[in-house]
């Protein structure tokens, strides 16, 4: 009962990007102390802070992705301390989706900070960090322990990412259920744990290719049969993947946590988590349970179906944007499992893919949302997005391509991510999986497209459409002469754009206010809605100058439409080559 | 070699892109740049016409289809691409960017962006979201290309379902009252029917894998030594035909059409009934009848009786309707039955009957070329009243005679007036039907009785006859709101007329390319 | 040779394209130089086709087919639009072209005053245009071309004034049931097709070797044995166009209501010409109705019942052109008896004269509807003969002729077709002959009815008394613009009665009468082509021989017989001049009748009413019901339900979704048990 | 020394673990079912020592630490969520909280 080891200079290296990450999450707490107080306006509130702490956290998710990339290129793929996290090509795979959904989760916040007037942010974007260190420790994970070390930092970020708007109490409520509820799912999947260790006597996975690090795998492998105490284990096991996934009946959470949590931070966990966790329980269940699937396919296979069938029917009447993305994100998993139920090279690698391609569509969808989000969580309902496309139209129109995306079109990502799985339940012998993924998608299709009819085709309700009808002459007009509402179209995002929205006072006129007039109509129209029912917040948001970030939502916009149509148009042509050699590396 | 194909595809698809990006208050700009975009792609389409007409001795001979010429000598017809593009794009899987042409294509690719000129033409007077409108008329136009053009069924079940988009906003954007109902049926009954087909086209590159390697280019597919057994044959037949079977549509999977076709805008309509519904025809000759042909030979009585039932159901309820946007698209899935019904016209071996393909593929153009007319000339009739409802219209033909000749030339053209480019197509293909089957031959041409009915119903109702005491045209016309067509409405329509008669009178140019 | 023809086709085209698209800008003269000119050519090229033919020796190789261009190469189909000259399309042309332009000429006259003038121009150019189309293609495909186009004339002209619903629901009527003709034909052709692969006709005498020239469905009809089933299938099916085609039952009723049309259409199109053209396609593909020996007498049979019950009809009537309409529709049937009787020539015989004859008397109708500004009730005309004597002479003339009296050009030709079938049945064994004596039974029954509803007709026109009240204000030719007014007018225009209105009513003016009167010559030295007959008759029938190469030599029949034949028909036609002036003699007086076959036929035999009652009615309210309650019920509401049933599992599944942190936590502990029972279960 | 068999020590941490379980079902007071929680989680650290010691493994108890580090960090996670929504709502009631859910 005792061991030496000693972490050498690699071991480090093949983690670099969760250092990178965890360094920059305590450098991000430090320079939130340090930033100077402007004038009177508070420290938390300064302009500085809305741009310094974002942009240093995105520094560091670029950073992690950097190492990401050149562990890819130049990393040996073995394990870490003892065997403990892996540097394989799969949980690299993984750390690319999981750092997307982060970074496009950073670039919609400050927007959306400022417009809910939300301070801390030092907190904030540290804990925004963790959870992405978190969600990549689960998905490297190759212990159980690094598993639930990894499992309970990204929970832990997330209860109070999710609590963050503390004004809301929708948001407070979302981050109490979250929290009771992952506990409780934690500490089954950790008995569960405990149950597997009894009966294999490691806590390690074991290496596929390798016998350096011998763990369940090559327990299970030298005695194939399995014994209750492993049986009980693995449902266990199921139970706690099933949670963080989302699969149903271990769902309930996911539309209450994702509708109260701010969405920025929705757009992060609805990615980061599943894909993380979908990583980890691939891992554990294709790779190291292995050997005695033929014990726990079943119980996956009718969450798979489960999952599909009621993810897709419970979103068919849902009014709330967020909540019914919600749903089909459960709808989504359902997919995902498929490739979980077929596992192998295929199996895994079409849950790599679609893990990539979800990440981009779904957190540009909430990112979307993002820039409607009301204080008081409204603004996201049905009636509130009728005839959006007619008042933002570019809003709209990200929205719907991220929806349609979502809805499997092509030339999307989504449709090539459904294909790949699809093909993968093929060819890994479920045609039925096929089948039913197929005709789920249908019911799929109904509420996305719903969604994008309230926006498109459907008049605002009158109130609204009144107060909100905005000419596009009175647009120029107010960017020309309201001045502290200069924000930019969304091909202007750059420098350019920052330069015109910090500008206060006439500065946007003449081809720049033309250029601008698309974008500011909405926001003239806030300015000028009388509406007595949402009044109160609209002054609160206006106490600030304006959404001087706004052009940082349009930047995650565009950068996510960018991904997402890459994703499905170009990329195919290598990722999936790269997603196959990653999941025969997991 | 120049990116032909590609072009002509992406052209409408950049076109569009460029629309969008032209400052909102320069709307003829808008409109004019485009109507260029879509001139542009015709000349270039009509380029790769004449490039097709000519001798082509490089052409790449890729595979055959069983055609039966002549009642004793059963033969193969060659099916050959041209100016093919091939670019990998996700081999393992079978997927790639590949591209060509063959006679059937040339002519439907023709009439797509023939049809696109006209359409965007007609739609210069949609006033609200102008650029976004006529950009997705150009994306639609890019999807039905695509459709026609891929020769690789990934990417031709992704242009398919790209079409869906525009078509779907469309519909549902510029439609009328009960537009969104509208463009979500329509899109979830295609749906339904193109997952289906998605199903099957996975299994399909799953069933033709050579080792480990699967494949979905239709050439290699054609010239595979693979044979799916008769059951495998059986099911991908059935998923593919669900989504062709949407399409055209077939009775009873059309309840999407009249109120997707009565709610969109005219111009729209007109793409939808001209262009989009020849997708699931083409669908059907294209990969129902190639890929698995033991399968088409079984379901050939399963296809035809539901094309014969949808030919003469729907010209009876086309009898009755009042609404002409809703009698124009029974009609129209009347005479989609007849294309149908040629497609599938197999002898008792399994032969198409060339005369059947010939007639389908000449009757895919001709009903695109009427059905635009009569939609447009309708949809002009309502920018002028107000009103679709026959019962509101009489003897509007002595304020409107220009329309009212056009109307008629329209109608004569869809009802098969001998002479007029219907009953070329028509002719030919029951003629292929009655050869091979002489039931189906003799109901599906029984057509030819509701059909004049109707048309002349039509006609007479909407044009002639006695005034009507009141209502919306009269009132119309009482505050001079009822111009003859103008110019620009006839140029519009001229192509069209011009096609109407020279089809009719010489056919044979059409016939030369779907044979060769 | 045959491409003379193509000049024959060209100008009636060009003159309707011209007048189509700038007739509304032309002036009057300019208008009628086009049409008159474009008919004259036409006539004259036919003409001198026709004595192209003529000069031509032997009989037999009276034959020219000369290929125009490619129509369409579908597999093993070739359709190429070719012109026949031969001596049956000859005579047609000649007839046609001939007819046509002095209903041209008359038309300037009768529709002077119409503001749809160069229209009706444009449309009788274009009728031309069909016509010789239709008898000169040399495949059957094109015939059908020509069929539906002038079926598209007749609907235009009929429906030429078409703010009239009558007017308008004519035309629909006609051309509906002429595309039941053209569905008829459209199967013959395509039978045909699957059987020997062609859709030419053929030239030449039997040839069985496809591709070969002269090589068609009438020149390869026997090479195959087509089973009895398809070789009756097709003559019937030929014949379902002709009877639409040719107003025979049961689909004649189009053409009483086509009268709606002005009245040179009716002279044109629906008495001398396209009507006919179902005489002209039996002719012309009598071989194939020979294939069955029951086709020819189901023809006859049909022509025979159609002779008879369309002459009944016409006693009855009171509108002029209704009963020269039935009596068309009489006429015809007489032709198709002759051709079932083997003697195609009669027909054609028949046909000639009586496009002369029946042009005249539409013509003279017209003159008198001119003259009274539309009037066309005889209760409201009588003693015309005062006042419009070219009319009435030239009309006397045609009734002699319709009626059988030598002799005018009628008796010879209809004398002809009975003899035939008298022929025939004498010369057949078996029971089918029983039919012929029949039908030869009927004929001469119906030559006596003809010539007492056409005396009926003739003395309530112009003898007696003047009964009605001076001529309409506003003419047939409703204008264009006030209808509403024409209303009051027509009523209005009928206070005065009497001897005195009588002399407001003048004759038509020479553009009109002129025609008439050529054509009353026609109609009665028309006959004397076939006149010898009587006397030697394979020797002295021009029309006949000249025919023969086409249509076969008819059968002979012995000198006796036609006598026989000739005597009766005379007999009765006598008989029924008899009846009509001891009965109308001194003016037509119009009774209402209670005798139920009067009042039967007067009615028309209901057959209209019946038609509507069972087949229109029932089809649309067939067409209402599955809109209502399969479109409406059960695809609409169906897919509706589908998703409503979809949206209450759905908000059920969100009823669960309580929001409560217990039951969430509840939900996640069942999962578990239901995952831990799966494995205690499964061992 | 008679060594308590190993199942023993299974049963009570199976015990304990339903007793957590059972805690979380019915009470309403989150500070309380945060504690029935803990409760499951000690009840693992149980198993977790038992099979350590049984298997002659070290994993086990370093397990162990691991879950007390983070069931210490949950408290102060959750006591924080709890007091911020007494804060605003003066009531931590949870069948209070239904402000989401459909």
């Amino acid at each position: 009962m005792s061991f030496t080891y000693i972490a050498s200079a690699a071991d480090w290296a093949r983690i670099a990007p969760e250092l990178v990450l965890a360094g920059v999450a305590l450098l991000v707490l430090l320079v939130d102390l340090l930033l100077p107080q402007t004038g009177s306006v508070p420290r938390e509130r300064g302009a500085a802070n809305f741009f310094v702490l974002p942009f240093l956290a995105l520094l560091g998710v670029l950073g992690a992705l950097a190492a990401t990339i050149v562990l890819f290129v130049v990393g040996d793929g073995q394990r870490a301390f003892f065997g403990l996290v892996g540097s394989d090509w799969g949980s690299l795979y993984a750390y690319l989706a999981i750092l997307s959904a982060a970074g496009l989760g950073i670039i919609f916040s400050p927007a959306y900070l400022k417009r809910l007037k939300l301070v801390h942010q030092g907190e904030y974007y540290a804990l925004f960090l963790t959870a992405a260190l978190g969600m990549m420790l689960l998905a490297a994970a190759t212990s159980f322990m690094t598993l639930f070390l990894g499992l309970e930092t990204l929970s832990l970020a997330l209860y109070i990412l999710c609590g963050f708007v503390t004004r809301r109490q929708g948001s407070q409520e979302a981050g109490m259920k979250y929290f009771l509820l992952s506990s409780f799912a934690s500490a089954f999947l950790l008995y569960g744990v405990a149950l597997i260790y009894g009966a294999t006597g490691t806590t390690r996975f074991g290496a596929r290719e390798t016998n350096a690090f011998p763990g369940v795998l090559q327990f299970l492998q030298a005695h194939p049969q399995s014994t209750a105490l492993l049986l009980i284990g693995i449902g266990l096991l199921t139970v706690g993947f099933a949670f963080k996934v989302s699969a149903i009946p271990f769902q309930m959470w996911t539309p209450d946590v994702y509708e109260g949590a701010p969405a920025p931070v929705t757009a992060f966990m609805s990615v980061g988590t599943k894909a993380a966790a979908l990583v980890a329980f691939a891992r554990v269940f294709v790779v190291v349970l292995a050997p005695v699937a033929a014990d726990w396919q079943a119980v996956v296979w009718a969450l798979a179906v489960l999952t599909m069938v009621g993810g897709n029917l419970l979103a068919l009447v849902q009014r709330n944007a967020k909540r019914l993305l919600a749903y089909s994100s459960v709808a989504h998993a359902g997919y995902l499992l498929i490739g979980v139920v077929v596992g192998g090279a295929t199996g895994l690698a079409a849950i790599l893919f679609y893990l990539l391609c979800y990440a981009f569509l779904n957190a540009g969808a909430f990112g979307a949302l993002s820039a409607l989000e009301r204080l008081d969580n409204s603004g996201c309902d049905r009636e509130d997005l009728r005839g959006l496309w007619f008042r933002r139209p570019w809003l709209a129109g990200f929205l719907a391509f991220f929806l349609l995306g979502l809805a499997g079109f092509p030339p999307m990502a989504g449709f090539a991510a459904k294909y790949y799985l699809f093909f993968a339940a093929l060819q890994g012998g479920h045609p039925e999986l096929l089948l039913i993924g197929v005709l789920t998608s249908v019911l799929g299709m109904y509420y996305y497209l719903r969604l994008i009819a309230a926006m498109f085709m459907e008049p605002a309700r009158e109130a609204q459409a009144e107060s909100l009808e905005v000419t596009p002459a009175l647009a120029v007009a107010s960017a020309g002469t309201a001045g502290a509402g200069a924000s930019v179209a969304p091909r202007v995002s750059g420098p350019l754009g920052r330069a015109a929205s910090t500008r206060s006072g006439g500065a946007g006129s003449g081809v720049a206010g033309a250029a601008v007039a698309v974008k500011a109509a909405p926001q003239t129209a806030t300015r000028r809605a009388p509406a007595p029912a949402t009044g109160e917040q609209l002054a609160e948001e206006e106490g600030l100058p304006g959404h001087s970030f706004a052009w940082t939502t349009w930047l995650g916009l565009g950068l996510a439409a960018l991904g997402a149509l890459a994703l499905g148009t170009v990329l195919p042509f290598w990722l999936v080559d790269l997603a196959l050699k990653a999941a025969a590396m997991l | 070699m120049f990116p032909m194909l590609s072009t002509i595809i992406f052209l409408p698809l950049l076109g569009g892109i460029v629309v969008l990006l032209l400052p909102r208050e320069r709307v003829n700009v808008i409109r004019w740049t485009a109507l260029g975009v879509a001139w542009l792609d015709l000349l270039l389409a009509l380029g790769v016409m004449l490039a097709y007409a000519q001798p082509h001795p490089t052409a790449v001979t890729v595979g055959t289809v069983p055609v039966v010429v002549g009642e004793a000598s059963p033969t193969v017809a060659s099916v050959t691409f041209l100016l093919q593009e091939h670019l990998s794009w996700l081999p393992a899987l079978g997927i790639n960017y590949s591209l060509g042409v063959d006679g059937v294509s040339v002519l439907l690719m023709t009439l797509t962006t023939l049809l696109t000129v006209v359409c965007i033409a007609a739609s210069f007077r949609v006033e609200q979201k102008l650029r976004t409108y006529l950009a997705f008329m150009l994306l639609l136009e890019s999807g039905l290309l695509g459709v026609f053009l891929a020769t690789n069924l990934f990417l031709f079940y992704v242009f398919w379902e790209l079409m869906l988009i525009p078509a779907y906003f469309l519909v549902g954007g510029w439609g009328g009252s009960r537009r969104v109902y509208a463009a979500i049926k329509f899109v979830l009954y295609t749906a339904v029917g193109s997952f289906l087909m998605l199903a099957g086209i996975i299994a399909l590159g799953y069933y033709y894998r050579t080792g480990g390697h699967y494949t979905l280019d239709l050439t290699t597919i054609l010239n595979s030594s693979t044979h799916l057994n008769s059951t495998v044959q059986l099911w991908l037949f059935l998923a593919f035909a669900a989504a062709f079977a949407v399409k055209v549509p077939l009775v009873p999977f059309h309840s999407w059409l009249p109120d997707a076709y009565s709610e969109a805008p005219t111009p729209v309509t007109a793409m939808l009934a001209g262009a989009m519904a020849k997708a699931g025809a083409y669908g059907f000759l294209r990969y129902c009848l190639t890929l698995f042909p033991d399968a088409a030979h079984r379901l050939a009585p399963l296809i035809s009786t539901l094309a014969v039932i949808g030919i003469l159901y729907c010209a009876l309820l086309a009898l009755v309707q009042s609404d002409m946007k809703r009698l124009l698209a029974y009609s129209s899935i009347s005479h989609l039955g007849v294309i149908t019904l040629g497609v599938f016209a197999l002898n008792a071996q399994g032969m198409a009957s060339q005369q059947g393909i010939d007639g389908a593929v000449l009757q895919m153009v001709n009903h695109g070329i009427t059905i635009t007319a009569l939609f447009l000339i309708v949809g002009f009739l309502e920018a002028r009243t107000g009103t679709r409802r026959l019962e509101d219209y009489g003897g509007v033909a002595r304020r409107l005679p220009i329309m009212a000749s056009v109307l008629m030339i329209a109608c004569l053209s869809s009802l098969g007036l001998p002479g007029l480019n219907s009953f070329a197509g028509e002719f030919l293909a029951l003629l292929g039907v009655f050869r091979n089957n002489a039931l189906f031959g003799v109901l599906g041409t029984l057509v030819v009785v509701p059909a004049a009915w109707y048309m002349i119903r039509l006609v007479q109702h909407a044009m002639m006859g006695v005034r009507p005491a009141g209502g919306p045209v009269v009132a119309a016309e009482r505050k001079g709101g009822l111009p003859d067509l103008d110019i620009g409405e006839f140029l519009v329509l001229l192509p069209l007329l011009v096609l109407i008669f020279y089809i009719g009178v010489h056919p044979l140019p059409l016939t030369f390319f779907v044979e060769h | 040779m045959a491409s003379l023809l193509l000049w024959v086709l060209i100008p009636p085209l060009l003159g309707f394209i011209i007048l189509g698209l700038l007739g509304r800008t032309l002036p009057r003269s300019a208008i009628l130089t086009v049409a008159w000119g474009t008919v004259a050519i036409s006539f004259l090229f036919a003409l001198s086709a026709f004595l192209s033919l003529l000069g031509v020796h032997p009989d037999s190789q009276r034959v020219s087919d000369a290929t125009v261009y490619t129509w369409a190469i579908a597999g093993d189909l070739q359709v190429h639009f070719g012109l026949l000259l031969d001596p049956l399309s000859a005579t047609m042309l000649l007839v046609i072209t001939g007819v046509g332009l002095l209903i041209h000429i008359y038309s300037a006259g009768y529709m002077a005053d119409d503001p749809g003038f160069w229209r009706f121009f444009s449309y009788m150019n274009f009728f031309i245009f069909a016509m010789t189309l239709l008898v000169s293609a040399d495949n059957l495909l094109f015939l059908l071309v020509g069929w539906g186009l002038v079926g598209l004339a007749s609907f235009l002209l009929i429906g030429f004034w078409y703010q009239r619903p009558a007017a308008t629901a004519a035309a629909r009527k006609a051309l509906v049931i002429n595309v039941i003709g053209d569905f008829g034909l459209m199967l013959a052709i395509f039978l045909l097709f699957k059987h020997l692969n062609t859709v030419d006709y053929g030239y030449g005498g039997p040839n069985c070797i496809p591709g070969t020239s002269g090589y068609g469905v009438l020149t390869a009809a026997s090479c195959q044995q087509l089973g009895s089933l398809i070789s009756l299938a097709i003559p019937l099916l030929l014949f379902v166009a002709c009877a639409a085609k040719s107003a025979q039952l049961p689909l004649y009723m189009w053409l009483p209501d086509a009268m709606e049309g002005p009245t040179p259409v009716s002279a044109l199109i629906h008495a001398a010409t396209m009507v006919t053209a179902g005489v002209y396609l039996v002719a012309r593909t009598h071989v194939l109705f020979t294939l069955s020996p029951y086709a020819l007498p189901i023809v006859g049979a049909i022509g025979g019942l159609t002779a008879l019950f369309a002459a009944t009809i016409a006693l009855t009537q009171l509108d002029i052109k209704r009963v020269l309409a039935y009596s068309t529709i009489s006429q015809l049937g007489y032709m198709f008896m002759g051709e079932s009787a083997g003697s195609y020539s009669a027909g054609i015989f028949h046909l000639t004269t009586h496009a002369y004859f029946k042009a005249l008397l539409f013509l003279g109708a017209g003159a008198v509807i001119h003259a009274l500004g539309g009037e066309q009730d005889m209760r409201e005309m009588g003693g015309l003969r005062y006042r419009m004597r070219i009319t009435f002479w030239t009309f006397l003339i045609a009734v002699l002729a319709i009626s059988g009296i030598p002799p005018f050009a009628g008796f010879w030709s209809k004398d002809d077709i009975l003899s035939a079938l008298l022929t025939q049945a004498t010369s057949l064994s078996g029971s089918v002959r029983y039919l012929y004596y029949g039908l030869w039974g009927l004929g001469v029954l119906t030559a006596g009815l003809t010539a007492l509803y056409m005396f009926r007709l003739f003395y309530g026109i112009f003898m007696g008394g003047y009964r009605g009240s001076g001529p309409l204000k506003h003419g047939h030719a409703d204008s264009d613009e006030e209808e509403e007014e024409e209303e009051v007018t027509t009523t209005a225009g009928r206070r005065r009665r009497g001897e005195s209105a009588l002399y407001e009513i003048y004759e038509v003016p020479a553009v009109m009468t002129v025609p008439l009167v050529i054509l009353a010559i026609l109609s009665t030295i028309g006959g004397l082509v076939g006149s010898f007959a009587l006397f030697n008759y394979s020797r002295w029938q021009p029309l006949n021989a000249f025919l023969e190469p086409v249509l076969g030599s008819a059968p002979e029949g012995k000198l006796g017989l036609l006598w026989l034949s000739t005597g009766a028909s005379l007999v009765f036609a006598l008989l029924g001049l008899l009846i009509a002036w001891r009965r109308y003699g001194q003016g037509f007086v119009y009774k209402e009748s209670r005798n139920p076959f009067y009042r039967l036929a007067y009615n028309k035999y209901y057959v209209d009413e019946i038609g509507i009652a069972l087949l229109i009615n029932p089809l649309l309210w067939l067409g209402r019901q599955a809109s209502a309650l399969l479109e409406g019920g059960l695809l609409d509401g169906g897919s509706r339900l589908v998703g409503r049933a979809f949206s209450l599992v759905s908000a059920g599944g969100r009823r669960l979704q309580t929001g409560y942190v217990r039951n969430y936590a509840l939900a996640i502990l069942i999962g578990v048990v239901l995952i831990i029972l799966y494995y205690v279960v499964r061992g | 020394m008679t060594t308590i068999p190993v199942s023993w020590y299974l049963i009570v941490s199976a015990l304990l673990f339903t007793i957590g379980t059972i805690g979380v079902l019915v009470r309403r007071n989150p500070l309380i079912i945060f504690m029935s929680i803990e409760l499951m989680l000690n009840a693992v650290n149980l198993a977790f020592v038992t099979l350590s010691s049984y298997l002659d493994s070290a994993d086990g108890q370093v397990f162990v630490f691991l879950v007390l580090t983070v069931a210490a960090a949950e408290v102060v996670v959750g006591l924080a969520i709890i007091v911020s929504i007494f804060r605003t709502r003066r009531n931590i009631d949870v069948d209070e909280m239904n402000l989401l859910r459909g």
